[in-house]
């Protein structure tokens, strides 16, 4: 499995059976493929509840898009309806999950993915709305950004999404969850040592007592 | 299209269950334009399975004399209602006077507004409807484009109980001709959001582009009785 | 004819053909019998574009009513809408016309209709919508009231509905148009003299030129 | 049911007519997510048949390089946009930073929420989508239920280009799957309302539950040519 893949698998078992879920673009997006059939019903804020998997090459309906613009299905107990319904259930507490990308998140877990200094600031999307309105957010992202520095700090340099905290961060090497209190590493995927963790990670974090145990 | 998502709890429910959560002091949205439209069913459970009191209920009537949530009123288990046109059942001018009820009226339109907004996750707005006359005393005023407006915040409740036509197994809704009313905006300005219904269908059997109410808003369904 | 019969067939002239009206609860009502087939689109704020004829005796279905809740039947190329969306259209400006009724008309054409001092005021439904959103506003109403007393008078005693002046105001005696200078005489029902109408009526107002010109 | 109301005027109408009331310096709504429910001929249409330009237009995006508002932005015929997300188009990044193209960016659902405001006769609305980010900076906060908001005013146009899947000959629209998206919204927000449809049908073909835009919404349709 490729690394936004990896991500992506690791992501599932923090959905809950059934849940209205909303994927961001990107990674989360991938979480799709790896949700087992039937385990929740994912919103796209362009207007449908009840997307499905990806049309085969002769079945694409260029009306029939996510907001990544890419081709879906609709399952059985679909319905459309128009983008101000459509955020009205995500402003509106309707939504239980987002999964959302970030290019950096801080020690008290808010997060930034839309904007990035010195270069003109010329889309956001739903990615505010999402942030604000949706009950449990959880983030999907690489540890590191391609260069290798820390997306986790102290404090974000990239605009906040929101002054809300995400509940949990997923990364390809570790599981934080987030409380008033900041980031507890929950989980370390395998192979993977609490001092890489800690070396790939600018902001402080607590480590949950399941993973200091003697082994 | 693949198989649906299969319900994660049986959504169909008994009125006293689906009621059971309704507590004394709760707000609650009720459907219905007059009785039409109105979850008739569910406000008879209300009365003959629960005990709950001091409600306050946002609806645009409080039925008519004996009917509806009229029977509710008539049982003393109502201490506000928040709407726009109780003339219609003298029992409410009656409690109003003798003190027993507190009303809080606003125009139909803003009523409206107020519940679609609580549910969109809007936290107030501004209308020109009511500036300058005795309903529109003591709001905050703001002229936008040259216009003056009134301020209102939005509108949320613990329980909303709304009327369908039919439901399928996901809770999917849609209405009858002018029963829909107030009904799909409320189904989605309450916490607990109960349907009631005539009909439940297969996940499958309503259109897509038809559905007025996603399932996302909906927490139980109760059968009318009436298929 | 009865007078409220007569009153509502004195505002069809009014009412553009093809437009969309609302009618409101009372004499307005009326006004649906008395326009040519097919003339305008009628709109009903609990939900209903396109309201036809009140049915026969065997077609009542419950759901389907005017404002006033009495039965009604829906045209064809009718829609149903919540609400929020008919007031929406009603606020919005996509409502052309308006009848209501009126308790009072001031000289400035600004009515009450909805309150009455010194009693509990529990009732407004959908009047200051329709006053402030419909782009023309008609009354229809009795020139005078059931004790003879003026009901358009120099400033309403009873309480404004809204600060906008209607449009025009038609009774069973005499028709008004509004404009800046306030009202202005334009018609006078068969038989009903100027001076009639001048008793009646407790607010100054202008006699059109076509009216006293000579005969 | 009796027979429909006849339509005053032919509602069907040429491209070069339907937009003949394209003025210089207009402010447009143009519908679609992307591409998906863009009005394509009704764009181009305005390229090939008026002159209008200065124009400010209000869409989610605009357009891909070269393709749908695209080609209008290539033209020298935007002014202005506001919308959510323009960064899929490099030619807008270049507009704007060559000074050529004024942007109000918008959190979606801010821009959704204002322009279905502005066609309710909504003046403004409160909402925490925003807050203490760089596109709350300068807005009026406001603590509602404990949580603070900015005010965002509504949005209107001069005209509004909606794509829609089918029209009766009323001007009832109904909508095809996810290209419904921003176009029910704006069909209400402009004085003036031209629809490309694939498909004008009879009046009453359309179930009056499944009408997602009256007609009273609707001043003129134009055939997109892909029935």
């Amino acid at each position: 499995m490729d690394l936004p893949n990896r991500i992506a698998a690791r992501v599932v078992p923090h959905i809950p059976h059934g849940a209205v879920v909303n994927l961001g673009i990107g990674i989360p997006t991938l979480v799709a493929d790896h949700l087992p059939e039937h385990a929740a019903h994912l919103q796209t804020e362009n207007g449908l509840l009840g997307v499905g998997p990806t049309p085969g090459p002769g079945e694409v309906d260029p009306d029939l898009v996510h907001a990544g613009k890419q081709p879906v299905t609709a399952r059985p107990g679909a319905s459309y309806f128009a983008s101000s319904a459509s955020f009205g259930m995500i402003r509106g507490g309707h939504v239980e999950v987002a999964v959302l990308g970030a290019l950096q998140i801080d020690a008290r877990g808010r997060i930034a993915n839309w904007a990035i200094p010195g270069k003109p600031v010329l889309g956001v999307g739903g990615a505010m709305d999402l942030l604000v309105g949706a009950r449990t957010v959880i983030v999907a992202t690489t540890h590191t950004a391609k260069d290798g520095a820390a997306k986790i700090l102290e404090e974000c340099t990239f605009p906040l999404t929101a002054r809300r905290s995400v509940d949990v961060v997923v990364t390809e090497a570790a599981t934080f969850r987030v409380d008033d209190d900041g980031l507890e590493l929950v989980d370390l995927a395998e192979g993977v040592t609490l001092d890489w963790v800690r070396t790939h990670t600018a902001a402080p974090f607590r480590v949950a007592a399941s993973l200091t145990a003697p082994v | 299209m693949t198989a649906p998502v299969t319900p994660t709890r049986p959504l169909v429910r008994g009125v006293a269950e689906a009621l059971a959560p309704v507590r004394d002091g709760a707000t609650l949205m009720v459907g219905g334009f007059g009785l039409v439209g109105a979850p008739l069913r569910l406000i008879e459970g209300l009365l003959a399975t629960t005990t709950a009191t001091d409600l306050t209920i946002i609806s645009n009537n409080l039925g008519e004399p004996g009917r509806g949530l009229g029977m509710l009123l008539l049982e003393g288990r109502v201490r506000k209602a928040v709407g726009s046109f109780f003339t219609s059942n003298p029992d409410v001018v009656a409690a109003y006077q003798a003190g027993d009820l507190e009303i809080d009226l606003l125009p139909q339109g803003t009523l409206a507004e107020a519940i679609r907004a609580g549910g969109a996750g809007i936290g107030g707005f501004y209308t020109r409807t009511g500036w300058g006359t005795a309903l529109g005393e003591g709001r905050e005023e703001r002229v936008i484009r040259g216009e003056p407006h009134v301020y209102h915040e939005s509108l949320r409740a613990d329980v909303a109980l709304v009327r369908a036509r039919r439901a399928d197994e996901l809770g999917n809704l849609v209405y009858s001709k002018t029963a829909r009313n107030f009904n799909p905006d409320m189904a989605t300005a309450a916490d607990l959001v109960i349907a009631e219904v005539d009909e439940v269908v297969p996940v499958g059997a309503l259109d897509p582009e038809e559905i007025v109410t996603p399932h996302l808003f909906v927490d139980a369904v109760v059968l009318s009785g009436r298929a």
